[in-house]
C-alpha cells in the first residue's frame, strides 16, 4: 500500500530514463521518526525504479553522520538527500560533494549554503507560534508554562521554542515561563523526570511545550499518572504512534507533526528533478510556487532574504483526539 | 623478532622499539587489515578502491586516531580518560570564540594566520589545562581515574554548552579550516599531522625517559615509587599529554567541519576506547604502543567503510566492531596457550 | 605405620618451555614425618609443591596417594586428600577478615553452601589459641604486618584437619619466638599424624626441625636421607655442587672520616624514637630488632617514604631532609626493600629498564634516552654482579629470586649510591646465592667505600657480613654488638632477652 | 561501633549533609512526592548497580548490562506484542534469562581467555546492542501497542496520597522489588559460600583459586547474575515508563559505575557493600534530579553535575587515601 500519497503528483516528474542512485542521510538510524522517513524513501524507488536507500549513524553524532556521507561519495552517488544533525558539521563535506557533482539535497536545515535545495516543511518560528496558540487556548490564556528541547544544540528545537515563547509575549500576557527551556536528551523518560520535578520547583505550572518528540510521551505519562488530566496542558511534537493513546485517554490534547515520509519523498524528488535537468542541460525549474504534488507541498515558497535556496512546505498537521485516526504511524 | 623485523620497512629502529608481544599483536593486526582490504576490494571493487576513499579516509580517520592515542596514553598508567570528546569539544569552541571576539563584526573568516596560530595555542593550552585538571583529581586527590574523567567530562561538556549557549559555534578562519581541510604536496594536512604525532609519540614512548616511567608505573606503581619515580608529578604529565592530544583532535575536528559544538565526536569515546584495546594496550597498564593502535584504527576503519559500501546497516557494523574484538582477544590467547 | 606412603610422586618431570623444572623426580612422603626440601632458587621446590597440591599437571610421570593413582589432580582434589599448602606469599584474601580468612577454607571443603559466621568465629578464635596468638578477628588481612598475615595462613592450614602440610619457605618473615613456637606446633601436628614438607634455605632450622631430607638441584633430586646423615656442610655441598665458606667482615678504618650517614635524635612518627646512628664509609651496620620493632620505618624515612621524621639527617656531613624518593636518591641513598616483588621489581619489564629506572637522569638527561650508553652499563652492571640470564632484555620475572636481587642491587650501584639500605637483602635467597651476594655487597662496600645498613632477622647473615650490629626495640636502639661480642649466640641471646618482654 | 568507621557510614554522611544542602536551597525537595520520585528513579539504575557492584567485587568491570538489559526488554516485548500475550510473570522471568543468558556469555569468554572483563564487556555489549538493533528492530514499542499487563504492573503503589488540587502521587511498588533484591543479594554476598567466593576471587584470584573454589563458579555466578539482573530491570523500567524503546540506556553504564564506586566499592575488587551501593545510587540520583529544583541554569547543569559528581567522589577518595608507598 501507499504510504505516501502521489496521485497529484505529475508522472512525468517520476519517470526518468537513467537509473539514478539517490542516498538519503539522516541523523540517527532507527528512531520512529526516520522510520517512517526510510518508508516515505523506499516508495520512492518503488514508485521511479532509482535505487534509493537510507542511511544514518546509530548514535546521534554529527561526526559520525559526516563519516557517512564521506563514504557516499566514495561510492559515487548521483544524489544525497540530507538530514543533518548539525548544518555547519555538514557543510564541508557536502561542499566536497557538490564539487564532485553531487545532486545535493536537504531538510531541516534552513541555514545551510552547501546544498542545491533545502526544503523545509514549514517556517520554524512559525511552527512554534502555533504550538502556543493550541496551548495558550488549553490553558485559557492564563498560567505558567513550561518548554522542553531534546537538546541545547538542536537548532530547530530551540527555534520552535523561540517561536512560542515570542508568540506568547506578543499575545499572551497572562501567561508566562516558569523556568527556562527544559534539556531532556530525546528520552521520554527524562521528560517525565525533569517535568515532575519542574512541578515540585513550581506547582503551579499548567502547561507545556514539547520541543522534542518524546515529550508528548512523557509529559502523557505524568497526566496519567498523577491525575492532572485538567490541570496540566500539554502542545507539542508528537506522533500519534507515539503519543495517540493520551490524546485519545484525555490526558493530552494537542500534537503537532509532519509527515517524515513525505518529507523524504520530497527530498528525493527533488533530487532527481534536478538530476534529470542536469542530464537534459537544463535548469530544473524549482522555485518558489513550485508544486511537487505532495500533501503540503504543493506551493513551495522561498525563504525571505538572500538565500535562495531554502523552499518551504505549507506547514505541519495538527493532531487531536478527533482526527487522530488518520494518521496511523 | 626476526619475521616482524622482516615486515617492517623501518626494520632496525622499529624492532628495538617493539617488545616480543607488541610485535605479535602488530602482526596479527597487520595481517589483519590485509584481509580486510582484500576482501572488501572483492565485494565492491569499484567503489572501495576509489581513490577517494582513500583520500576520504585519510581525512576523517586521524580524528579517532589521535583520540585512540590518547585513550592508550591514559590508559599506561593504568587508568582511563573519559574526558576526551569533551576536552576536543572544549578546545575547538574555545578556539572559536577567541576568533569571534578577535573579528568582532567582521566575521572571523578573514583572520589571517598570526590568530589562528593563536587559536592553535588557546585549544592546545585548554587541552593541557583539562589534562592538568585530570591530573591533579587522580594523582593529588587519589580519585580513581575512570571517575575523575567521567565527572570532568561531563563539566568539559558543560563549559562547552556554557559558552555557546547550545548552537554552534561557526565560521572558522580560512587558515583553521585549511588545518581540516587542506593538503600539503597532495596529502590531507590531517594524514601528516597523524602522522607526524605517531612518530612523534612512538619515539616518546619507546625512546625517552618519559615513555619508560610512564610503562614503569603502569606495570607496578608501589615499585615505581621505590624506585625514585615521581609517579604523580608523571601521572600528571601523562593527563597533560592526553589532553593535549584530545585538544589536536578536538583541532582537527572543529577544522574539517568548519563549526565547534558541544556533542560532536560523542560516538568516538567508546570507539577510542576499543581501538586503543584492540591494539595491544593492556588498560591495566605498562603496555601500549602506537603502531597497534594505529593498525588497529586503520583495520576498523577499512572495515567499516566496507560495510557501508555494502548498505549494512549501522548498527551491525557496531556488531561487528565488537565481534572484531572478542575475535582478536581469542585469536591473542589461542596463540598464548599453543606456545605456552 | 600403614603400608602404603601417604603421597609418591614416581619420575615425575614438568616442563616450562624449554626450562625443564623438574626431572625424572620420584619422592615419597610418609604419613606423620617432618621432611624438609632444600634447593637452590629454581631448582623446582616450588614446582614440585604445585604438582602436590594439584595447581600444576606432571608431564610426566605419576602421583600416588595412600597408594592410589590419582589421576588428574586438581586443587580442589589435593585438598580432599588432606593436602594443605602455605605458599611463599601466603595466598590469602587481603580484602576479606582474619575470620573469613581462616573459616572458608574449611567451609569450602566440607562442601557447604552458607556461611555460619558464628561457627566461623568459634574456630577462628580455638586456631588462634591454639597458636597462642592474638589478632583482631574483623581486621582485614590487608592491615596485618608480614608476620601475622604468616600467621593467618598457618592457622587456615591447620585448621584445614590436614595429613600433609606444605610450607614454602614458613620462617622468612618470622623471628626467634616465633619459629620456635611454630615448631612446636609442627611438633604437635606430628604427634597428632600429621605430615609436614618444609621448603627452606635455613639450614639450622632444617637440621633443627626435619627428620628426614630431599635435595634438588636444577630439577633433579640429588640425595634424600634421614636427618641424622647430614650437616651443614653436607647440605650445602648437595645443593651447590662445591663448599662454601662464610667469612666474616672486618671493620674498616675509619678515623678521620666523615660519616656516610648520620642520624642525630630522629624520630619516626610513633614507630622510632631517639634513633642515633653513624654509619662510616666502607661500614656495614646491621639493625636486628624484632617484627614491628621501627626498623622499616626508620629506612622508609631516610629514604623519603615518609614525611613524619623529625630530628637531624646528615649525609657526607650534609644535612638533608628528603621529602620524596628522587631527593634521597639525588643525597645518594638506596634503598632494597623487603618485598622484592611488590615494591622492588617491575617484573614483566627487562633487566635493563629495572636496572636503569633509578639513574634515567644520567641516561637521558633531556628526555631522550642513551640507550647504547644504558646498554652498556647495565651489561657493565651485569657483569659486576654475577647475573645468570639470557641477556639484559629478558623480563626480570623469569629470573630466580637470587638473580632478581642481584638486579635489585645492582640497580643501586648504577645511581653512585653512597649510603644504601638493605631490608632482607637475602630473603627467599639460596645459599649459593645468599654467599655470592654477601660477596658482592662487601666488596662494594669496600671498593666503593659505601655504608651499609643491613635490616635482617637472619642472625648468621648479621654476624658474618656486618662489622656492627644495632639491636632495637620497640622504637629505640636498645645496644650494639660489634668485634669479638658480634656472634650468632650474641645476637640470638639479645633478641630473646627482648622478646621475653613483648609478646608479639 | 564499627559501622560510624565503615565506608558505608561516610557516605551516608555525604548524603544526609547533601540532602541538608538541597532542602536549605528550596524547602521543596522535602516534600514527600519529591521523594517518592527520588526513589522511583533508583529503582532501574539501583537494580543495575547491584549487577555491577557484584562484577566489581570480583575485581571486573562491566559495560555491557546497559545492552543486556535493552535486550531482555526489547525482545520480551516485541515476542509479547507479537503474539499479543499479556502477562507478568512469564515476561519477567524471560527477560530474566535473557539477561543470565548474555551473561553467561560474559562469563565463558572472560574465563575461557582469561580476558580483562572491561574489555570483552565492551565487545559483548557492541555485538548485543548491534544485533537487537541490527535484527530485531530499532523503533520503540509506544504505548499503543505495549502490553497492559505491564503497564499495570508498573503502575502498582505501596501507597497513594493526595495532593490539595486532588492530583495523586504514590510510592511505586518497584521500589519494594528493588530494595528486596537489594536485601536478597546482600544475604546471598553476606552469608553463602558462593557469595563470599566473589569478594574471595576479588581480592586474589590466585589465592581463591588454590583454597579451591572454582573460578568458573564464581565467574559464572557473577556475571550470570549481573546480566539477569540486567534484563529484568530493562523490562522493569519499560514497564515503568510505558514504553519499550531499544536505544534506551546509551552511556548509563558509566553513571552506574559511577554510582557503585561512590558507594564505597572498589574497582580492584575485593570490597563493596549492598548499602553501599544502594546510598551511592541515591546520591547520584539525587544529584541529577535537583537541578531545577536548586535553580541551577539549563546551560550550567552538566557543569553542576560534573562538579558535585567530582566532589562526592573526592570525599569518598580522601577517606581511603592509601599512600601508595
Ligand atoms: N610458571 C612458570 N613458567 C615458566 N617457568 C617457570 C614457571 N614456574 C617455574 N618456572 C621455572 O622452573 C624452574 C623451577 O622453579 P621453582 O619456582 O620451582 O624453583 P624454586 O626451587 O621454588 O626456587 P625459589 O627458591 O626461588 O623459590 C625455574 O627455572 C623457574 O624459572
Ligand atoms: N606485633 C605486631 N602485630 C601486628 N602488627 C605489627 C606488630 N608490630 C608491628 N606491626 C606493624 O608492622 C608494620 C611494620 O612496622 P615497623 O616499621 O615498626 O616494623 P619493622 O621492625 O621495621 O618491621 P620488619 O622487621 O618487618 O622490617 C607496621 O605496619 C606496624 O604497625
Ligand atoms: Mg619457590
Ligand atoms: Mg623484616
Amino acid at each position: 500500500q501507499q504510504i505516501v500519497n502521489i496521485d497529484n503528483v505529475d508522472p512525468e516528474a517520476l519517470a526518468s530514463e537513467e537509473e539514478y542512485s539517490i542516498a538519503t542521510v539522516v541523523k540517527v538510524d532507527g528512531i520512529a521518526w526516520f522510520d517512517r522517513m526510510r518508508d516515505g524513501v523506499k516508495q520512492f524507488g518503488e514508485d521511479t525504479g532509482n535505487d534509493t536507500w537510507m542511511v544514518g549513524p546509530s548514535q546521534a553524532d554529527a561526526a559520525a553522520q559526516v563519516q557517512l556521507i564521506e563514504n557516499l561519495i566514495a561510492q559515487g552517488v548521483d544524489a544525497i538527500a540530507v538530514v543533518p544533525f548539525s548544518v555547519e558539521a555538514v557543510e564541508p563535506v557536502l561542499k566536497k560533494a557538490r564539487d564532485r557533482g553531487i545532486v545535493v539535497v536537504s531538510h531541516e536545515a534552513s541555514n545551510i549554503t552547501n546544498v542545491d535545495y533545502d526544503i523545509e516543511a514549514f517556517d520554524n518560528l512559525a511552527y512554534g507560534a502555533e504550538l502556543m496558540d493550541n496551548l495558550a487556548a488549553q490553558m485559557g490564556e492564563t498560567g505558567k508554562y513550561v518548554a522542553t528541547v531534546g537538546s541545547l544544540t538542536s537548532k530547530s528545537q530551540n527555534e520552535w521554542i523561540d517561536g512560542a515563547i515570542a508568540r506568547q509575549e506578543e499575545a499572551y500576557p497572562d501567561m508566562s515561563l516558569a523556568t527556562e527551556r527544559l534539556e531532556t536528551y530525546d528520552d521520554a523518560n527524562t521528560d517525565y523526570t525533569k517535568l515532575k520535578e519542574a512541578l515540585t520547583a513550581h506547582p503551579d505550572i499548567a502547561g507545556v511545550v514539547g520541543g522534542p518528540m518524546p515529550t508528548s510521551a512523557g509529559a502523557g505519562r505524568l497526566i496519567a499518572e498523577s491525575g492532572l488530566q485538567g490541570q496540566l496542558h500539554f502542545a507539542g511534537t508528537g506522533l500519534p504512534s507515539v503519543a495517540g493513546q493520551y490524546l485519545s485517554n484525555g490526558d493530552i490534547d494537542y500534537i503537532q507533526f509532519w509527515d517524515p515520509a513525505v518529507a523524504g519523498y520530497a527530498m528525493n524528488l527533488i533530487a532527481l528533478k534536478e538530476l534529470k535537468a542536469r542530464a537534459a542541460g537544463e535548469d530544473a525549474g524549482i522555485g518558489a510556487g513550485t508544486d511537487l504534488g505532495l500533501e503540503g507541498y504543493t506551493d513551495l515558497q522561498l525563504a525571505e532574504g538572500a538565500n535562495a535556496k531554502v523552499l518551504y512546505g505549507a506547514g505541519w498537521v495538527g493532531v487531536t483526539k478527533d482526527n487522530m485516526a488518520d494518521y496511523d504511524f | 623478532m626476526t619475521s616482524q623485523t622482516k615486515s617492517e620497512p623501518r626494520g632496525s629502529i622499529l624492532s628495538g622499539m617493539l617488545s616480543d608481544e607488541t610485535a605479535r599483536t602488530n602482526l596479527l593486526l597487520g595481517a589483519i587489515c590485509i584481509v580486510v582490504l582484500v576482501a572488501m576490494t572483492a565485494m565492491r571493487p569499484n567503489m572501495f578502491l576509489s581513490s577517494y576513499n582513500f583520500e576520504s579516509m585519510a581525512f576523517f580517520m586521524p580524528e579517532l586516531g589521535i583520540l585512540s592515542i590518547a585513550m592508550m596514553i591514559a590508559m599506561l598508567t593504568g587508568g582511563i580518560d573519559l574526558s576526551i570528546v569533551g576536552v576536543a569539544n572544549l578546545a575547538g569552541i574555545t578556539a572559536g570564540t577567541l576568533f569571534g571576539m578577535m573579528a568582532g563584526e567582521n566575521g572571523s573568516s578573514v583572520l589571517g594566520l598570526g590568530p589562528v596560530a593563536l587559536g592553535v595555542c588557546a585549544a592546545l593550552v585548554v587541552g593541557l589545562l583539562a589534562g592538568l585538571l585530570n591530573g591533579f583529581l587522580i594523582s593529588v586527590l587519589k580519585i580513581t581515574p575512570i571517575l575523575a574523567t567521567l565527572g570532568t567530562g561531563q563539566v568539559f561538556i558543560g563549559l562547552c554548552l556554557v559558552l555557546t549557549g547550545g548552537p554552534a559555534i561557526v565560521g572558522f578562519p580560512a587558515g583553521w579550516n585549511a588545518i581540516g581541510n587542506g593538503k600539503i604536496a597532495g596529502l590531507p594536512v590531517p594524514l601528516l599531522l597523524f602522522v607526524v604525532i605517531c612518530v612523534g609519540l612512538s619515539l616518546l614512548l619507546a625512546r625517552t625517559s618519559f615513555g619508560l616511567r610512564l610503562k614503569m608505573i603502569g606495570t607496578n606503581p608501589k615499585a615505581a615509587v621505590y624506585a625514585g619515580v615521581r609517579r604523580g608529578q608523571m601521572i600528571v604529565w601523562s593527563y597533560m599529554l592526553t589532553g593535549g592530544l584530545a585538544a589536536m583532535a578536538g583541532i582537527l575536528l572543529s577544522a574539517r567541519t568548519n563549526a565547534a559544538k558541544s556533542d560532536y565526536g560523542s560516538s568516538y569515546l567508546l570507539q577510542a576506547v576499543l581501538i586503543a584495546v584492540l591494539g595491544g594496550t593492556n588498560p591495566a597498564g605498562g603496555r601500549g604502543n602506537v603502531i597497534g593502535v594505529a593498525l588497529a584504527l586503520i583495520s576498523l576503519t577499512l572495515l567499516s567503510s566496507g560495510f557501508q559500501m555494502m548498505r549494512l546497516s549501522n548498527h551491525l557494523i557496531d556488531f561487528v566492531w565488537g565481534g572484531f574484538l572478542i575475535l582478536v582477544i581469542a585469536l591473542n590467547s589461542w596463540r598464548r596457550h599453543r606456545r605456552a | 605405620m600403614p603400608s602404603a606412603p601417604l603421597i609418591e610422586l614416581r619420575n615425575v618431570s614438568k616442563r616450562f618451555g624449554g626450562v625443564r623444572a623438574l626431572d625424572d623426580v620420584s619422592l615419597t612422603l610418609d604419613t606423620a614425618r617432618i621432611h624438609c626440601l632444600a634447593g637452590e632458587n629454581g631448582s623446582g621446590k616450588s614446582t614440585l609443591i604445585k604438582i602436590v597440591s594439584g595447581v600444576y599437571q606432571p608431564d610426566e610421570g605419576e602421583i600416588l596417594i595412600d597408594g592410589k593413582p590419582v589421576g588428574k589432580l586438581d586443587p580442589a582434589t589435593s585438598i580432599a586428600h588432606g593436602v594443605q599448602v602455605i605458599y611463599q606469599d601466603f595466598s590469602l584474601f587481603p580484602t576479606l577478615t582474619v575470620v573469613e580468612n581462616l573459616a572458608l577454607n574449611s567451609f569450602l571443603r566440607e562442601g557447604r553452601q552458607r556461611v555460619d559466621w558464628r561457627r566461623a568465629r568459634k574456630m577462628a578464635r580455638e586456631v588462634l589459641a591454639r597458636l597462642d596468638v592474638k589478632l583482631d578477628l574483623d581486621a582485614t588481612v590487608e592491615t596485618l604486618p608480614a608476620a601475622g598475615r604468616q600467621i593467618v595462613a598457618i592457622a587456615r592450614a591447620m585448621l584445614a584437619d590436614a595429613r600433609l602440610i606444605i610450607m614454602d619457605e614458613p620462617t622468612t618473615t618470622l623471628t626467634g619466638r616465633e619459629v620456635e613456637r611454630l615448631f612446636r606446633i609442627v611438633r604437635d601436628l606430628q604427634d597428632q599424624g600429621i605430615a609436614t614438607l618444609f621448603v627452606s634455605h635455613k639450614m639450622r632450622e632444617m637440621l633443627e626441625i626435619s627428620e628426614h631430607l630431599t635435595v634438588f638441584r636444577n630439577g633433579k633430586k640429588v640425595t634424600e636421607g634421614p636427618i641424622s646423615e647430614f650437616d651443614e656442610r653436607a647440605i650445602t655441598r648437595a645443593m651447590t655442587g662445591r663448599d662454601l665458606h662464610q667469612g666474616r667482615f672486618a671493620a674498616p678504618h675509619t678515623t678521620g672520616k666523615t660519616p656516610r650517614l648520620e642520624l642525630r635524635n630522629v624520630a619516626v612518627g610513633d614507630k622510632a624514637q631517639d634513633i642515633n646512628l653513624t654509619l662510616m664509609p666502607g661500614e656495614i651496620v646491621g639493625l636486628s630488632g624484632l617484627i614491628g620493632a621501627g626498623r622499616k620505618a626508620i629506612a622508609q624515612a631516610i629514604f623519603g617514604l615518609r614525611q613524619d621524621m623529625t630530628g637531624e639527617m646528615l649525609v657526607d656531613g650534609q644535612p638533608i631532609a628528603p621529602a620524596s624518593v628522587p631527593d634521597a636518591i639525588a643525597a645518594g641513598l638506596a634503598y632494597v626493600p623487603e618485598d622484592r616483588l611488590s615494591e622492588g621489581l617491575f617484573l614483566t619489564r627487562s633487566i635493563r629498564d629495572n636496572s636503569i629506572v633509578s639513574s634515567l637522569a644520567r641516561f637521558a638527561p633531556r628526555l631522550w634516552l642513551n640507550s647504547d650508553k644504558a646498554a652498556a652499563e647495565t651489561r657493565k652492571m651485569f657483569k659486576e654482579m654475577a647475573i645468570s640470564a639470557p641477556g639484559i632484555d629478558a623480563p626480570v620475572g623469569t629470573l630466580s629470586g637470587g638473580n632478581a636481587q642481584r638486579v635489585m642491587i645492582g640497580r643501586w650501584l648504577m645511581t653512585d649510591a653512597k649510603v644504601l639500605i638493605l631490608n632482607g637483602p637475602t630473603v627467599g635467597v639460596d645459599v649459593g646465592s645468599k654467599e655470592q651476594i654477601h660477596g658482592i655487597i662487601q666488596d662494594l662496600t669496600r671498593k666503593n667505600d659505601l655504608a651499609v645498613l643491613m635490616i635482617s632477622d637472619d642472625m648468621p647473615e648479621l654476624a658474618a657480613n656486618c662489622n656492627r650490629v644495632l639491636c632495637m626495640r620497640e622504637g629505640r636502639i636498645t645496644g650494639e654488638l660489634s668485634g669479638a661480642a658480634l656472634t650468632e649466640e650474641a645476637l640470638d641471646a639479645a633478641l630473646s632477652k627482648e622478646t621475653l618482654g613483648e609478646p608479639a | 561501633m564499627s559501622f560510624l568507621r565503615s565506608s558505608d557510614a561516610i557516605i551516608l554522611g555525604i548524603l544526609a549533609v547533601a540532602m541538608v544542602l538541597i532542602g536549605l536551597v528550596n524547602p521543596a525537595f522535602w516534600q514527600m512526592s519529591n521523594l517518592f520520585s527520588l526513589l522511583k528513579s533508583n529503582v532501574v539504575i539501583g537494580i543495575m548497580a547491584l549487577g555491577v557492584l557484584l562484577v566489581m567485587i570480583s575485581g571486573g568491570i562491566d559495560v555491557s548490562f546497559t545492552a543486556f538489559a535493552v535486550a531482555g526488554m526489547y525482545l520480551v516485548v516485541k515476542v509479547m506484542v507479537a503474539l499479543d500475550y499479556n502477562g507478568v510473570i512469564l515476561p519477567f522471568m524471560s527477560a530474566t534469562l535473557i539477561g543470565g543468558l548474555l551473561g553467561l556469555m560474559n562469563a565463558g569468554i572472560i574465563h575461557r581467555f582469561s580476558m580483562i572483563p572491561l574489555i570483552v564487556t565492551l565487545g559483548t555489549a557492541s555485538v548485543v546492542r548491534g544485533l537487537v538493533l541490527g535484527l530485531v528492530g530499532t523503533s520503540n514499542v509506544n504505548i499503543n501497542k505495549m502490553p497492559t499487563a505491564l503497564i499495570e504492573f508498573g503502575k502498582t503503589d505501596l501507597l497513594v496520597l493526595e495532593r490539595a488540587n486532588g492530583s495523586t502521587y504514590g510510592l511505586t511498588a518497584m521500589v519494594a522489588v528493588y530494595l528486596g533484591l537489594a536485601l536478597l543479594l546482600h544475604l546471598v554476598l553476606k552469608h553463602t559460600m558462593i557469595g563470599r567466593s566473589v569478594y574471595a576471587y576479588g581480592a586474589d584470584p590466585e589465592a581463591a583459586k588454590r583454597v579451591g573454589f572454582s573460578t568458573g563458579r564464581t565467574m559464572i555466578f557473577v556475571y550470570v547474575t549481573a546480566g539477569a539482573l540486567a534484563g529484568f530491570s530493562g523490562l522493569l523500567h519499560s514497564s515503568m515508563i510505558w514504553l519499550a524503546n531499544p536505544r534506551d540506556f546509551v552511556g548509563l553504564e558509566l553513571d552506574v559505575i559511577a554510582a557503585v564506586v561512590l558507594g564505597g566499592a572498589s574497582i580492584f575488587g575485593g570490597r563493596g557493600t549492598v548499602l553501599g551501593t544502594v546510598l551511592g545510587v541515591f546520591i547520584l540520583v539525587m544529584i541529577q534530579n535537583s537541578l531545577i529544583l536548586m535553580g541551577i541554569d539549563t546551560t550550567w547543569q552538566r557543569v553542576v553535575v560534573g562538579g558535585m559528581l567530582i566532589a562526592a567522589v573526592t570525599v569518598t577518595a580522601l577517606r581511603d587515601r592509601r599512600a601508595l608507598v
